[in-house]
């Protein structure tokens, strides 16, 4: 790289580092959302994995983040009295996920398309039924109450509800966890851009473009398509447990299919298979409904002096609306991998 | 009958067919030679309206380069596809029904039927099957039957040979004589130059997209270029 | 017995209406291997708008029979349903008939998600309930009861779905659409207008949704806003259970996802009741005691059955019940 | 001409619903042999390829290669014996370029997995710029190198031919099963496929081919069997296949060169 | 949400003598399915602020100016915690709400965190006061109230040998449910395996079906009125003759228009007093103010928040660290009747009111307060300045029953 680039690059860093804290200024709430906002990213990147590069159509992506969340919430709760360290079960929750990747992977092996699509919102419906009703006959997920008092992270000594003081500078909660979420955060972005660019990504692509040839140029196309959907799995499994330790509570309701769906949207819309894109597409879907919830009202109240249409009704029609026009003009997403360029010019 | 001025067909930046020009006259058959990616399927294409070109493209009376590729077989054209293009999941008998889909003289359908039947008994037999367990030399019987459903005045075939056992091309070309004898126009693209240009009155080569040679049959088989080019000699 | 009866008149009833709205994914699916996600809510609009020309019907008070002022409402929901189903298509999916894979999968959503909204602007967000002019009434068989609203269900399914199957499988058409189904330029090749037809898909798949949507409205009582996205994904399901692309598929599906969801809800918390199994009985004798009961799965599970039995099915038959058997030609 | 046996194909059984699709067929190619496979259209040539490259499930039979029976039912493990293949319907990776298409040919002779993509290790990077350099060498040879960064559902239908011979040959294989490669090539072109053919030979490699074009078959091959209706009707040296009058009654027809 | 402006700096602390701004906070759905309840919850706790203001209120001798800051949570946890954050950024003084338990549990311990108090006026599940927290209070009744109330309720009318129990496998249905079968088995009614559908379930036939095999005497149902009209219809259906209850989210005259006649006879109930049994002062102090009827728990907002600045008037401060203990020791009556809290920080004796739908209307038929039960003249007369009069209003349109 020149200096000019590293110049850059040092500079987003710091910029970066530096966001928590100009925030915090502005309300250490505005820290919180952007730390939502940058899970969705990490879930998002995670399932570009599988939809975006094997072309696995994935519906069902948030079950694993619940497993995720609830490895953590279950075994750092009152709910058993466990309290295991963060290092312990945030990993664990990525294992459960990937393994519950593959449980899920190794039916569905031989379907294909749309068929697999049905079956992973099946099998995200049922994590989410398993959730909501394992407190009978046993109590094991406390059901739809959910479960409560989690442990937050706690890092040599350090907890991070508590705000810490260091070299001055005053630490918030929410400004702790969006380190960890931003290294977590490079950590996918790497994984996304080196395996693109793989022998395994090579391998992905062509069993989506062609599962049949792919086997025949020798390509396991089972453990392949394992691969991606534990990898996948496990990246969401980790998001779900940072989910849990941020929020402090869990309950079936967080992993519904609407948000297995905004996740694939965001993935669509940004523009699959790239991970800038992705990135992109993430960040919008989790910042325009924020952006939305302080305008839809006041600019109501201005031009008609009273509310005519419920703000929230109004999000979501933007949100729907959004989605059509983008997928009408960009076909194939905001920022689109470079093979789907290719792939749009072409007749007509 | 067909006369194609200054066709035109790129895909994104690269150019398929460079401002060709060519005529076919009513009842004649001819054929189109050239390499591999020459452009001889993207020149059928064009005629078909399958994809966008510039150029114009005349036919009896009429342009064709603003019709949709839906309306040409009401003007009697038909362009049997490279790879064939049968309807793999419909039956034989469907497929044929499918040729006459624009036709509404049930009776008229019913003799067309039963004349390909007669002149490809192989496809009476199969009536019944779906076409996409057709061996391939069956398909393309069923897609040249499927053309002549629609009583095409020109019939545009794109390599009507390829893949084809010996004894099916012999058949094939059999039955594209019989079809020209019966005052169909053909516009035959074949990689088998040879039995191509033994079987057309007239040829032209086609390379990289341009027309470099037009000339009788005969001729051209006698051409050294010709010869050297694409009958491997 | 009659218990058991009366699940399989459940089923077969809840089943009608599935394999009707499974028929329009199917459709759809079949010939541009869309999941039209907005299908359940052209339901959904079907049984509102049925809802509201039948409450005003009423509210003018007419003396109409109620068979004509169902008839009605499904005279004006048809229509509509229609109109939307052209629109859809036309405005949403048709530009993107060259677009990747996932587009329009993408545009079905957020069009599912306007739809809702719309609905909801119109109708309001309160759950409506269905005028109930259908005299009620009741046929004993076999000690299970069957309702004149639920005979009317099954043998209008039947019917409309024979008339589909001819339709599809004996009309020029129909071959027409199938043709297209499998290759739309070499159908344009023998005058086929693929715009017309995919259009025509959609329109018919929505008229299907319109009468389902007032079966539903009329069957159960009450339509709301929300109502057409889990039917939909449960038709859906059973359009991929049957053999997504094939008629008889999506008709077995839905009829076959509302016995399982019936017989599941009513039948599988009894087998799985830890307090009937003799061996594990001892470990519970306290939560046994009285009449107690340790239910593993009760009904609970019941979209879960659904789920598992669409998995199950899959795994054994990656292709659904009657999809096709033919693997892949290499 | 040439030496042991590389792959022996026993008995032979396949059948779709009513049709039998392969009875009893039975073959050996010997190593460093041309040998040919034709027959009339739907006599079961490609499903012979089919079954023994693992792709269709076979009713019975098994096949030998190097002595070893073939998994069959695990097409990357047939692969990864040593058996590469084209299909008659060309099947590409169509939305890949061409280079990443031979690439992926490389595929199962290559080794680095997750991990040593995500830390990128020196391993990882010399493996990657070796399998680039041969998928390069491999259009070169082939012929299409000037189309490398095209998207293969691009390139026309002869080039695409080329291309999946470039990839089947990336595998690194003993034996080359090639379906009807001459298919939409002219007379010269299918010369130029006949040289690369028979270069491939020289260097080591055993070929087994489909096709329709007589001339190629009966000029290159040194053995040629011949199917009709799913049984084996023939097997022999050109020369004799080519005047067995069951042959030419099946396939040939009078008119055979 | 409302933009607040800059947080004023040790606004909770009284120093100048000059006007004291004190905030409050006020969480509720304002947008989404239930946003009308959020605005009935928040519209009580702003006529309490404007009430307050009005009322000159001194502390530390300043003269206070109350304000409301309203946000939305829309009923999602993760939009709750997100808001609970914004009110502490604003440094609010305490915090009114918020609707649902779902949202109030987790927001409940950003609060706890940064000490400040919150009252919900209508969390109702008994998890919220079990975390620990002392800042966490509530003045309506909690589930394991309500659901002893109306079971006892049943087995005194109805005397049943066998029940079932359903609920929508909702955190609010199944928690309800939950509490009656404890008290029917404790009662000795035989209960039948819990059976379950969801908060969007239309078809309850097969469930039903099998109910009806067990020939149960009564059926409870925990969940919300659009599930239980179909649920009540297809019951009578398929002639199951049972006495049917519900919980408060199905007490509503919806059920009367979404079951049809199958409703009459129902028996229901409500955490807390009917609306229309609330101190006049509120009924007429909303209803001038908004132009509207309150809908369902905003007397118990009115009343949080006449909590919270009563406990600061006491502590003559509105530091939170300072005024918590009087808050602890409240003994205040409210328009919601006299509020104490117990020592989890739950409303010491919550009402309970019975239900049952004549002709069309759910009509109060008792009011169980300590383990009585009372009917409404009597609780009235209790209760002098809740007139009975005020019942003569007309229907609210969640809850208000009418005078027959
Ligand atoms: N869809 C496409 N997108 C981009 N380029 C294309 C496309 N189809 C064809 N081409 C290019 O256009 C040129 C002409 O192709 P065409 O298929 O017309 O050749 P052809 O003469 O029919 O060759 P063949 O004998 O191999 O079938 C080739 O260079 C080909 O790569
Ligand atoms: N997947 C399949 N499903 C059903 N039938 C099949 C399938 N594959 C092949 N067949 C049938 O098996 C028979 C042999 O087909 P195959 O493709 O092997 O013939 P072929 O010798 O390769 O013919 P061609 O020279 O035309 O390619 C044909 O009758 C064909 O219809
Ligand atoms: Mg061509
Ligand atoms: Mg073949």
């Amino acid at each position: 790289m020149s200096t000019k680039k590293w110049f850059g690059l040092a500079l987003v860093v710091l910029a970066l580092l530096a966001l928590p804290l100009v925030l915090t200024s502005v309300g250490t709430a505005w820290v919180r959302i952007t730390n939502l906002a940058i899970l969705f990213v990490f879930l998002a990147l995670g399932l570009n994995i599988v939809v975006g590069m094997a072309g696995l159509l994935d519906l069902g992506y948030i079950a694993f983040f619940a497993v995720g969340a609830y490895v953590y919430a279950l075994l750092a709760s009152p709910h058993f009295g466990l309290h295991l360290p963060f290092w312990i079960i945030l990993p664990l929750g990525a294992l459960f996920a990937g393994m519950a990747g593959a449980i899920l992977g190794a039916p569905t092996l031989r379907l294909r398309g749309d068929y697999l699509a049905i079956v992973t919102l099946g099998f995200g419906e049922i994590v989410r039924i398993f959730m909501n009703n394992l407190s009978q006959p046993f109590n094991i997920t406390n059901g739809p109450k959910g479960i409560t008092l989690i442990d937050g992270l706690n890092v040599a000594g350090m907890n991070f509800t508590a705000t810490h003081t260091l070299f001055g500078i005053p630490f918030t909660g929410p400004a702790k966890y969006y380190y960890v979420l931003l290294i977590l955060l490079t950590l996918v972005i790497v994984v996304n851009l080196r395996l693109q660019k793989s022998r395994i990504g090579r391998a992905w692509v062509a069993i989506r473009e062609d599962e049949l040839a792919a086997k025949a140029a020798g390509i396991n196309t089972r453990n392949m398509k394992l691969l991606a959907f534990a990898m996948g799995a496990s990246f969401g499994g980790t998001a779900g447990g940072m989910f849990a330790a941020m929020q402090g509570f869990v309950s079936p309701e967080s992993f519904i299919l609407h948000e297995s769906i905004l996740v694939l949207a965001m993935v669509v819309l940004g523009g699959m298979g790239n991970v800038w894109g992705v990135l992109a597409g993430a960040m919008l879907l989790s910042f325009v409904p924020e952006f939305l919830r302080y305008t839809v009202e006041p600019v109501q109240q201005m031009l008609f002096g009273k509310l005519l249409v419920d703000p929230e009704v109004l999000r979501m029609l933007i949100f729907g609306g959004a989605l059509v026009l983008t997928m009408r003009f960009r076909p194939a997403g905001l920022w689109p991998e470079s093979r789907h360029k290719l792939e749009m010019n072409e007749e007509k | 009958m067909l006369q194609a001025v200054n066709l035109d067909v790129h895909y994104g930046g690269i150019a398929a067919v460079r401002g060709i020009s060519f005529a076919v006259e009513k009842g004649e058959l001819v054929c189109l030679i050239g390499a591999n990616g020459a452009g001889k399927t993207s020149t059928l294409k064009a005629i078909a309206r399958m994809i966008p070109s510039s150029g114009e493209i005349h036919y009896r009376d009429m342009r064709l380069d603003n019709l949709p590729s839906h309306d040409l077989i009401r003007h009697g054209l038909a362009l049997v596809p490279e790879g064939r293009g049968i309807f793999a999941r419909l039956t034989v008998a469907e497929n044929l029904t499918m040729g006459a889909y624009h036709r509404n003289d049930k009776a008229e359908i019913e003799l067309d039927l039963q004349r390909i039947f007669e002149m490809l008994p192989r496809l009476k037999e199969r009536a019944a099957q779906v076409a996409g367990t057709l061996s391939g030399g069956e398909q393309q019987m069923l897609a040249i039957g499927r053309a002549l459903m629609g009583r095409p005045q020109l019939l545009l075939l794109d390599e009507p040979s390829m893949g084809l056992a010996p004894l099916m091309v012999e058949k094939v070309f059999e039955v594209i004589r019989s079809v020209a004898a019966q005052g169909v126009t053909i516009f035959l693209v074949e990689q088998n130059a040879r039995l191509a240009l033994q079987t057309c009155s007239r040829g032209y080569v086609m390379e990289s997209g341009e027309i470099t040679l037009a000339d009788t049959a005969a001729n051209l088989l006698a051409d050294p270029r010709v010869r050297a080019a694409y009958l491997g000699e | 017995m009659e218990i058991f009866a009366q699940q399989i008149i459940n089923g077969l009833t809840a089943g009608s209406v599935y394999a009707l709205v499974a028929l329009g994914y199917t459709m759809v699916y079949g010939i541009i291997q869309l999941i039209n996600f907005a299908h359940g809510e052209v339901v959904m609009i079907g049984g509102m708008v049925a809802l509201t020309v039948i409450t005003t019907l009423v509210g003018m008070g007419l003396p109409l029979p109620p068979i004509v002022l169902v008839l009605a409402g499904i005279i004006a929901a048809i229509p509509i349903c229609m109109a939307i189903g052209y629109l859809l298509e036309r405005a949403a999916y048709r530009p993107l008939r060259h677009a990747p894979r996932l587009a329009p999968l993408i545009t079905a959503i957020g069009m599912s998600i306007v739809l809702q909204q719309v609905a909801l602007l119109i109708w309001g967000r309160d759950p409506k309930a269905f005028p109930q002019i259908m005299e009620n009434q009741s046929f004993a068989i076999g000690g299970a009861s069957i309702t004149s609203v639920q005979i009317a269900i099954i043998l209008m399914s039947v019917v409309i779905m024979a008339a589909l199957t001819w339709f599809v499988y004996r009309t020029r058409f129909g071959i027409a659409i199938r043709a297209t189904a499998e290759d739309v330029r070499v159908a344009a090749l023998m005058g086929v207008d693929a715009n017309r037809t995919i259009a025509a898909t959609f329109v018919i798949g929505a008229g299907l949704a319109a009468v389902a949507g007032v079966m539903y409205g009329t069957y159960y009582g009450i339509t709301h806003y929300t109502m057409g996205f889990m039917l939909g994904l449960k038709a859906f399901s059973a359009a991929v259970l049957g053999g997504i692309g094939n008629l008889a598929g999506a008709m077995l599906g839905g009829i076959l996802l509302g016995l399982v969801e019936a017989l599941g809800a009513g039948y599988i918390g009894e087998f799985t009741d830890l307090c009937r199994w003799p061996l594990v009985d001892g470990l519970l004798v306290e939560r046994c005691a009285n009449g107690g009961n340790v239910v593993l799965f009760g009904s609970n599970y019941q979209d879960v059955f659904a789920f598992m039995v669409l998995i199950l099915v899959l795994v054994f038959r990656p292709s659904g019940l009657l999809g096709e058997r033919v693997s892949e030609r290499a | 001409m040439s030496g042991e046996v590389l792959l022996e194909a026993r008995n032979i059984g396949k059948r779709f619903g009513g049709v039998q699709a392969l009875k009893d067929v039975s073959l050996t190619i010997r190593a460093r042999e041309i040998y040919g496979l034709i027959g009339p259209n739907g006599a079961g040539k490609t499903t012979f390829f089919n079954v023994m490259t693992g792709l269709y499930p076979r009713d019975g039979g098994e096949v030998l290669f190097g002595g070893v029976p073939l998994e069959l039912g695990t097409p990357y493990l047939v692969a990864q014996a040593g058996i590469a293949r084209t299909f008659q319907n060309i099947r590409l990776f169509g939305n890949m370029t061409a280079i990443e298409n031979v690439m992926v040919g490389r595929h199962v002779r290559t080794h680095v997995g997750v991990f040593g993509a995500i830390l990128r290790t020196p391993g990882q990077r010399a493996e990657e710029a070796a399998i680039r350099r041969r998928a390069d060498e491999l259009l070169h040879y082939v012929g299409i190198s000037h189309r490398a960064n095209d998207l293969a559902r691009n390139l026309s239908y002869g080039d695409q031919r080329r291309l999946e011979i470039a990839r089947a040959l990336a595998t690194e294989p003993q034996l080359l099963a090639l379906d009807e490669p001459a298919a939409g090539m002219n007379a010269t072109e299918t010369v130029a496929l006949r040289k690369l053919i028979e270069g491939l030979r020289a260097d080591g490699l055993t070929v087994l081919l489909i096709e329709h074009d007589v001339k190629l078959v009966m000029g290159l091959c040194d053995r040629v069997a011949v199917l009709d209706y799913g049984e084996k009707i023939a097997e022999d040296v050109p020369g004799v296949v080519q005047k067995d009058p069951k042959v030419i009654e099946a396939y040939l027809g009078a008119g055979g060169d | 949400g409302k933009k607040e402006e800059a947080p004023k700096p040790q606004a909770a602390a009284p120093t100048a003598l000059a006007a004291l701004t004190v905030k409050i906070g006020h969480v509720g759905p304002l947008t989404g399915g239930i946003a009308h309840l959020g605005k009935d919850n928040e519209n009580g706790a702003r006529l309490a602020i404007e009430e307050a203001n009005a009322a000159g209120i001194k502390i530390g001798g300043a003269a206070v100016k109350f304000e409301l800051v309203a946000e939305d949570d829309q009923a999602d946890p993760k939009i709750g915690n997100t808001v609970a954050q914004k009110l502490v950024d604003a440094k609010v003084a305490g915090v009114v709400g918020h609707l649902n338990s779902g949202t109030t549990i987790p927001a409940s311990a950003i609060y706890n965190q940064a000490g400040l108090p919150m009252i919900s006026g209508s969390a109702t599940n008994p998890a919220l006061t079990g975390q620990g927290f002392k800042t966490v209070f509530r003045v309506v009744g909690r589930d394991d109230q309500q659901g002893p109330a109306v079971a006892n309720y049943l087995i005194a009318t109805a005397k049943p040998k066998t029940a079932a129990v359903i609920d929508d496998a909702t955190a609010y249905g199944e928690g309800l449910a939950n509490e009656v079968e404890k008290a029917l088995k404790a009662a000795g009614v035989t209960v039948l395996p819990r059976e379950k559908g969801t908060d969007k379930t239309v078809d309850w036939k097969a469930i039903l079906t099998k109910v009806k095999g067990k020939k149960p005497d009564v059926v409870f149902y925990g969940g919300m009125d659009a599930t239980g009209g179909p649920l009540l219809k297809q019951a009578r259906e398929l002639k199951l003759g049972a006495v049917f209850s519900f919980g408060d989210g199905a007490c509503t005259d919806k059920m009367a228009e979404l079951a049809g006649a199958a409703a009459e006879g129902l028996v229901c109930s409500q955490a807390g007093i009917p609306v229309q049994a609330s101190g006049k002062k509120f009924l007429d102090g909303y209803k001038a103010k908004f132009n509207i009827e309150p809908i369902l728990y905003s007397p118990f907002t009115y009343d949080a928040a006449k909590l919270l600045i009563a406990a600061m008037q006491k502590a003559d401060s509105a530091d939170p660290a300072k005024y918590l203990p009087a808050l602890v020791a409240s003994d205040y009556n409210g328009a919601s009747g006299n509020i104490q809290f117990d020592d989890k920080g739950d409303r010491k004796d919550a009402e309970m009111t019975i239900f049952s739908m004549k002709a069309g209307k759910v009509t109060p038929l008792a009011i169980i307060k300590g383990g009585k039960s009372l009917t409404l003249d009597e609780y009235g007369a209790m209760n002098a300045p809740a007139p009975v009069v005020a019942l003569a209003v007309p229907a609210a349109p969640a809850a208000a029953p009418a005078q027959k």
